[in-house]
């Protein structure tokens, strides 16, 4: 493999992973907080509907964005109502809003666009451009580090820098402030921030918010960055790899990174070399479609070893002596 | 009144059942007939569908995809009197004598827009992603390939499926991915045969400037000035006839050729632009050519090889 | 606290639950402008005023009642099986296998073999999983989901290069052959005055399915693995103590879960298609989870739920045929039920519960005075 | 009296939870500057009363007033506000997070995390010196030891400036070294002007440190009175209701035969660090053994391996016969086969599954036997009424064995392990933690139970932290301390402070302060947990 093409498929990496990568942050955050959510995919794709959806229809990429993380913050607490207020099953509404959000995208852009769960096909202002970074094209000159530069860190969407940009921002939030010690504090130990005088429902209430808001950036690429327009079920199982990837990452932010980088590169390789040769005995395009999910088996069975999850995860808060 | 069931991709995928949508709608329209539709979601829909349309006394019922086949043929025994059409599928004829099958030559028209890729492609590499990997759609990309090699000998030809299973005709952002890796292989007009997926064919081939080839209907609006032609196949046709004929629909095998104008290549305002008088030319020739037996595109159905491709 | 009487518990809260459920459907429908009563409507009539919408609605909760008591037995082990789509898909190959390339005196013997070969094909599918989270504490949930996607890979592998016969367009085996060809409520029922069931595709899967429903029940409630597997299910530490091994006792309630969705395989492989299809399972597997839910794990519950969901399927079918309704509606639907009878079930228990409190004290006051 | 408000008031509090009464118009003053204590029976409605005035429960009735003023407290917040500190019975710490960390939660000053910490720190270091509440501020609390545990929550309440402080069951966990400890701080605080509420079970501990002393039962303030015109007979009877024996009536061992051999135990945990160092042990026929230590330092672990649910190596005989220590034929079905009986430390989480009902409990871990059927099928009716006999046999309350384990108090679910363990007839009785949390009234029948067995010629095997108990039922006493057997010692002959030593791993007498030898002891051993997980 030349330069370039490791260039390119490293550039499909980086595209790959940058939806994965932003999920993977917003189910840290409601995680961290004790809320587990398998719902990450059904937010997604809420968001990624109602971006293309209003982008279609008023042209602007920007509203439709905004609309994108509204829907899944409503999507969200829908999910706090379930887990937080009412201590159901976290599981069970994260099953319910991943159904919920492939049945109500399409239903609705039927009845809206009647393109069959399509939405218009997005064109100028309703797609996010690509950034050219200061520099690329007078620098895409010079070896190695020129094309790196040029082809790799520019030239991608604006959402792809603010993802990577998230994995700080988190840590720094999640490390470095009031709001990250309580969240951390009440995802290991509700019982402790209440007896502190901290509201839980409160806390847990704004972690989930935040996933939802992450989720709808991640929806809101996907539809309007990646591609240019809705189709249904377009999330195509991202949610529940960027599930396997906050496993793997031990529910750190900087690991998460590492993590989806990883699975966004599986994905690359796996769409550019479909029928690997290996010395005559041709790997089929099956397994090359199975690998990122094998592997997260194997990675889960043999490599992450004891993660510990967020003692209180999955535990409504119910007061008790 | 007819009815029209079509397969998994839905009725607006831009090409292939669309197409169908199309010609139900015309005849429509200038009959002021009214049909009946379904999308379907799941298998077992598959004959429940059939025979709800049959019981319900719809005639013809027809069908797109080749997957509704098997369920045609288990159904249509059942109900003697009703026709049914299966576009794109095959029933035998000998069995029940209340189906007709609808072939295209798909190689043919296929044939003729690789002609065409070849001869606007700068870089002398051209590409093709097809949807789900089946022998119709190698079909596709074997008459494509032969097509491009007649006019360069030493064309290179990237050929990509999306998937092996029905998810692959709707899968537009793999579709965007495998173009982008072809671009980066030099390729400069891709073919997308691939129902739904096609969509994010086109749509990153206009993004990244280069062109792109619609399929079964006329895709050249999709992105004016960037859409090199569509492969035309004329599924809008075919039921438009099937709808017209009614009741009295003539059964059997039917394959659908050039010279029958059931596929083709699409020339209209949106691409009048990239497409040469000496390249219009060239393709007519040809097309004669395959009509008056001159030139034989070879159909990869007929032994499950290719002369020009390897899969 | 106030615990409410087990009856309303049981039957009172899943109720309120459904109609909360159905009245937002409702509000759904409206909002896409269409009527919801005729859509209603058009439900009953096509999935319950016909017999042969009853073959159909039965078909579907045949799969139901096979992913739900997967999902049930899992889940009183503390698992939870979201893997019950893969382990059908792959019960389904080992029905194929034996339909396929043994031959059969009669469809009697083929449904025994079938039914063990597909048992034990989703059985071996939910070990994996289930090993790696006895031994290595690897979270189920996502591993099941993992072998969902493996699953549905190896299939596709297996049906477009192994086993689809030369020239067939689609993925899917060959017809199997006749003799393994399940007898339809339709061959059962059916006779020349009254054309019963006609073309659908309920089967004598079905009565496997019920059969299913009594050995779990018994399994469950009756057996000391029953004990065992609940025990775990509730407290871990304490069944340690008891000596029950916990690695022991998942491996084998989730072989048992496996089993259960693998045995959906002869339902849609045997008794429908009759070959083996790529998409045969059409997400029952997650079906299955709302179904176990909504029948708070208990066999007669899950079989109420099942022919629910199968309602809903086929009477969405209906829809899809008669009205510009998409499909999706009964997605939505589905998950309307699934959320309110789920998760946010607590909704409608706790003001249930001060209800009955209310009343109790009532009670309570009126012999003392 | 009559010039200095009560710090606290309590006017016609009641509270129920459902159909219970936890609380009935109860009324309290604390006066500043005192240790007031609260005792009663289990579920008599001690917690649920501070966790009213905590503002963890509202009431249903009744006022508080907080130093003269009337105070409304609708969650902690305010509890905190109106100066209100209190340590839970179960520690609600933050286990992977830092002293400093659980200090600050919830009392940061400002957005960012930095100025919090290190103002902390220096409050951290001036409480320190001035109650001796020293715990090192950046280990992670699950490192460690329960007393230390106990000061982070203790400098949680200080550094919130509480000066009302309210412990609810403190000792239930501590070594007599780390409750000493504990009393001197709460002196401490005493002398200072704080208030304190201390609730406990422990009649010794109301004698030797409150001013004042209230009782509860059935929900209800049944009397107050001065610590000093009070004794332990008299609370207990205001308690129970009647006449309690405080002692342990019991005949002289009579020990013959070794029933459990112990040879060379060693065990490893999960994380390959040695729990048991070469433990050798014989418990003979007719004797109870009792085993006193600090939590942690293996007794749990000695249960659990001769329990059957731990792998060791080593020898273990019982009735002569060795029994294998892991893989096959190690397990607690095998260990009860080969006669081995387990009341365990934690009922709750071991001994009973909680949602299952009595009668399903009274066969569990002896499911597979004879008596719950030889078919396929358990034998429901049979181990039903079953049931009901051991039930009544045992006093348990109610007698219903359709109703789940989990609804009935603590004392009764230990009355139902001991009646499923004890009516086996085992030739060897592991037993932890008899009495944890468990009303004098059910202690002391429960303590009949123990002596019973021994005195029909069984090995017992007892566990537990409460020196006295260990004091007041074992024949023999065996102390652990990290791993290892530190000394057996006739019960007869041994007194407290040399098992406290031992305790602490100090074999030989220091003389003086044994106390703080025993803490010194106790520091290092928490940085050794620390540093072993960096
Ligand atoms: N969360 C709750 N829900 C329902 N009932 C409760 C709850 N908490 C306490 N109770 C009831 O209130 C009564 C008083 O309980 P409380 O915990 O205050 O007793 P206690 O005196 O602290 O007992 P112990 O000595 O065992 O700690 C109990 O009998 C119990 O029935
Ligand atoms: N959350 C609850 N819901 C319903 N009943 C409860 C609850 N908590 C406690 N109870 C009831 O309270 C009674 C006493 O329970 P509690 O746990 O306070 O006993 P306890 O003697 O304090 O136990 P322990 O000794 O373990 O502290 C039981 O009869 C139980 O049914
Ligand atoms: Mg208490
Ligand atoms: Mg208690």
């Amino acid at each position: 493999m030349d330069y370039n093409t490791l260039l390119q498929v490293l550039d499909s990496t980086v595209r790959l992973a940058t939806p994965l990568l932003l999920a993977c942050l917003a189910g840290l955050f409601s995680e961290r907080s004790g809320v587990i959510d398998i719902g990450l995919e059904g937010k997604m794709l809420i968001a990624a509907f109602f971006s293309a959806a209003i982008a279609a229809m008023t042209g602007s990429v920007w509203l439709g964005l905004g609309a994108g993380i509204v829907s899944a913050v409503l999507l969200s607490l829908v999910h706090g109502l379930a887990s937080i207020t009412f201590r159901g099953n976290q599981l069970i509404s994260g099953v319910a809003i991943n159904f919920l959000a492939a049945g109500l995208t399409v239903l609705i852009a039927q009845d809206w666009f009647g393109q069959g769960g399509r939405t218009p096909s997005l064109i100028g202002g309703g797609r996010w451009g690509n950034i050219t970074l200061p520099f690329a094209d007078t620098l895409s000159g010079v070896p190695v580090i020129g094309p790196l530069y040029a082809q790799l860190i520019s030239g991608h969407s604006l959402l792809v820098y603010v993802g990577f940009l998230m994995v700080p921002l988190t840590w720094w939030v999640l490390f470095r402030t009031r709001f990250g010690l309580r969240l951390r504090a009440v995802g290991e130990s509700p019982e402790a921030v209440d007896t502190a005088g901290v509201s839980v429902v409160g806390l847990r209430y704004a972690a989930v918010a935040i996933c939802g808001l992450l989720c709808g950036i991640a929806g809101s690429y996907l539809a309007t960055g990646l591609q240019a327009g809705f189709v249904k079920d377009m999330t195509a199982g991202r949610g529940y790899i960027a599930l396997a990837a906050l496993i793997f990452a031990k529910w750190r932010p900087w690991h998460a990174l590492g993590a989806c980088l990883l699975f966004g590169l599986l994905q690359a390789v796996a769409l550019r070399y479909q029928n690997i040769d290996l010395g005559g005995i041709t790997i089929p395009v099956q397994v090359m479609d199975a690998l990122p999910y094998i592997l997260t088996v194997v990675i889960l069975a043999g490599f992450v070893g004891k993660a510990i999850p967020p003692r209180a995860g999955g535990e409504p808060y119910v007061k008790e002596r | 009144d007819p009815a029209l069931i079509y397969d998994l991709g839905g009725k607006f995928d831009k090409s292939f059942n669309e197409a169908a949508f199309n010609g139900a709608e015309r005849w429509a329209e200038e009959t002021g007939g009214s049909y009946r539709d379904i999308e379907l979601q799941s298998e077992a829909q598959r004959e429940q569908a059939l025979r709800r349309f049959a019981e319900a006394g719809f005639n013809p019922i027809i069908t797109t995809g080749f997957s509704m086949s098997t369920p045609i043929d288990n159904v249509a025994g059942d109900y003697p009197d009703t026709k049914f059409v299966t576009i794109d599928g095959y029933v035998d004829p000998e069995e029940h004598p209340n189906v007709k099958s609808i072939l295209f030559a798909e190689e043919q028209g296929s044939y003729l827009v690789g002609m065409l890729a070849a001869m606007a492609s700068e870089t002398n590499t051209v590409s093709f992603v097809g949807g789900m990997d089946i022998p119709l759609i190698r079909a596709f990309a074997c008459g494509y390939a032969q097509g491009a090699k007649a006019v360069s000998d030493d064309i290179e030809v990237i050929a990509n499926m999306t998937g092996t299973t029905p998810a692959a005709w709707n899968d537009p952002v793999k579709g965007s991915e495998l173009t982008n890796a072809q671009i980066s292989q030099g390729s400069d007009v891709v073919f997308a045969a691939a129902g739904g997926t096609g969509i994010g064919v086109l749509q990153t081939a206009a993004d990244k400037d280069i062109l792109s080839i619609g399929v079964d209907s006329n895709q050249n609006y999709l992105h004016p000035g960037q859409v090199l032609t569509s492969m035309l196949k004329r599924v809008d046709v075919a039921t438009y006839d099937a709808m017209q004929a009614g009741a009295d629909l003539e059964t059997g095998v039917e394959t659908l050729a050039l010279e029958d104008n059931g596929v083709g290549y699409a020339l209209d305002d949106n691409n009048r632009e990239l497409i040469t008088e000496e390249m219009q030319a060239a393709v007519d020739e040809a097309r004669q050519k395959i009509i008056d037996g001159e030139i034989e595109v070879h159909d990869y159905r007929s032994d499950d090889s290719c002369p020009a491709l390897s899969f | 606290m106030d615990r409410m009487p087990a009856w309303a518990d049981a039957v009172l809260v899943p109720l309120i639950s459904l109609l909360l459920a159905a009245l937002l459907s409702a509000l759904v429908i409206l909002g896409i402008g269409e009527n919801p009563i005729e859509a209603l409507k058009l439900m009953v009539e096509g999935a319950l005023l016909r017999s042969a919408g009853w073959g159909y609605t039965l078909y579907y909760a045949t799969n139901f009642i096979f992913t739900g008591l997967a999902v049930s037995v899992a889940f009183h082990a503390k698992l939870f099986n979201i893997g019950g789509e893969g382990q059908a898909m792959i019960g389904g190959l080992g029905v194929a296998l034996v339909c396929l390339y043994l031959p059969w005196p009669h469809w009697s013997l083929a449904l025994v073999a079938a039914s063990v070969a597909a048992a034990l094909f989703g059985a071996v599918w939910a070990f994996i999983p289930a090993y790696l989270q006895a031994k290595r504490g690897s979270h189920i949930v996502i591993t099941t989901i993992m072998f969902n996607f493996i699953a549905a890979a190896l299939l596709n592998y297996l049906l477009v290069n192994v086993m689809k016969p030369e020239g067939q367009q689609d993925p899917a085996t060959a017809i199997f052959p006749a003799a393994t060809h399940l007898p339809t409520f339709q061959d059962m029922f059916a006779t020349e005055a009254m054309p019963l069931f006609r073309g659908s595709p309920g089967n004598v899967t079905f009565f496997l399915a019920i059969a299913a429903c009594l050995v779990v029940w018994a399994l469950i409630w009756r057996t000391r693995l029953g004990y065992e597997i609940r025990a775990l299910g509730h407290s871990e530490s304490a069944a340690r103590y008891a000596g029950i091994s916990p690695v022991r006792t998942i491996v084998i309630a989730m072989l048992i879960s496996g089993a259960l969705a693998g045995l959906m395989g002869v339902n849609t492989a045997m008794g429908e298609a009759e070959r083996l299809v790529m998409n045969a399972t059409e997400g029952a597997g997650f079906i299955g989870i709302a179904v176990a839910l909504m029948g708070r794990n208990h066999p007669i519950g899950v079989f109420l739920a099942a022919i629910l969901f199968g309602f809903l399927y086929q009477g969405g079918a209906e829809l899809a045929l008669w009205t510009n309704i998409p499909r999706e509606l009964i997605v939505v639907i589905q998950a309307l039920v699934i959320l309110f009878t789920g998760a946010l079930d607590n909704m409608v228990r706790m003001p249930l519960e001060r209800v009955f409190a209310a009343r109790r004290r009532a009670a309570r006051k009126t012999p003392a005075e | 009296m009559t010039d200095t408000a009560p710090a606290i008031e309590l006017k016609g509090i009641s509270k129920s939870f459902g159909p219970v009464q936890a609380n009935k118009d109860i009324s309290i003053r604390v006066m500043p500057g005192t240790i007031h204590g609260i005792i009663g029976e289990n579920g008599a409605g001690k917690s649920t009363l501070m966790s009213i005035l905590y503002g963890f429960y509202s009431a249903d009735a009744g006022e508080i007033w907080v130093k003269g003023e009337k105070t409304v407290i609708p969650d902690s917040q305010a509890a905190i506000r109106a100066g209100i500190g209190m340590v839970f019975q179960h520690f609600k710490l933050v286990q992977n997070f830092t002293v400093l960390e659980n200090v600050i939660l919830g009392a940061e000053d400002g957005g960012l995390l930095k100025p919090s910490l290190s103002k902390a720190r220096g409050v951290l270091k001036q409480l320190a010196e001035e109650y001796e509440l020293s715990v090192d501020p950046d280990t992670q609390v699950q490192h460690l030891s329960v007393g230390h545990q106990q000061r982070v929550e203790i400098l949680k309440a200080l550094y919130r400036q509480a000066d009302i402080l309210i412990l609810d069951e403190p000792t239930g966990v501590l070594t007599p070294a780390e409750a000493d400890h504990l009393f001197r701080i709460l002196d401490n605080l005493r002398a200072e002007g704080k208030t304190i509420i201390l609730i406990t079970h422990k009649l010794r501990e109301i004698m030797e440190i409150t001013d004042t002393v209230s009782v509860m039962r059935r929900g209800e303030m049944t009397a107050t009175v001065k610590t000093a015109e009070t004794s332990p007979e008299e609370l207990a009877e205001l308690m129970v209701g009647r006449k309690v024996l405080l002692r342990v009536d019991k005949a002289p061992a009579k020990p013959k035969e070794a029933l459990l051999e112990i040879e060379n135990l060693r065990h490893l945990d999960g994380q390959g660090v040695e729990k048991l160092r070469n433990i050798s042990l014989e418990v003979r026929a007719g004797e109870i053994v009792g085993l006193a230590g600090v939590a942690g330092n293996g007794q749990s672990e000695l249960l659990n391996v001769l329990g059957g649910y731990a792998d060791a190596t080593g020898t273990v005989r019982v009735n002569g016969r060795e029994i294998p220590l892991s893989g096959r034929g190690c397990d607690g079905m095998a260990r009860r086969a080969a006669g081995i009986g387990h009341v365990p430390e934690d009922r709750q989480r071991e001994g009973l599954i909680m949602p299952y009902s009595a009668w399903e409990n009274t066969v569990f871990g002896y499911h597979h036997g004879p008596e719950t059927g030889s078919g396929l099928l358990m034998d429901n009716a049979a181990i039903r009424k079953e049931a009901a006999a051991k039930m009544e046999r045992f006093d348990v309350r109610p007698p219903d064995p359709s109703l789940a384990a989990k609804n009935f108090s603590g004392g009764n679910q230990q009355k139902i392990v001991l009646a499923r363990e004890i009516e086996r007839n085992p030739d060897v009785l592991l037993i932890g933690q008899p009495t944890r949390g468990v009303d004098i009234g059910a202690i002391e029948f429960i303590h009949e139970q123990i002596v019973r067995l021994r005195d029909m010629g069984k090995a017992i095997l007892l566990v537990s932290v409460e020196l006295d108990e260990i004091f007041a039922l074992s024949d023999r006493i065996a102390v652990m301390f990290d791993g290892r057997i530190m000394g057996v010692r006739d019960a007869g002959e041994t007194d407290q402070r040399e098992l406290g030593l031992l305790m602490a791993g100090i074999t030989e007498d220091p003389g003086g302060d044994a106390y703080e030898a025993v803490d010194a002891a106790m520091d290092q051993k928490d940085h050794r947990e620390a540093a072993r997980h960096g």
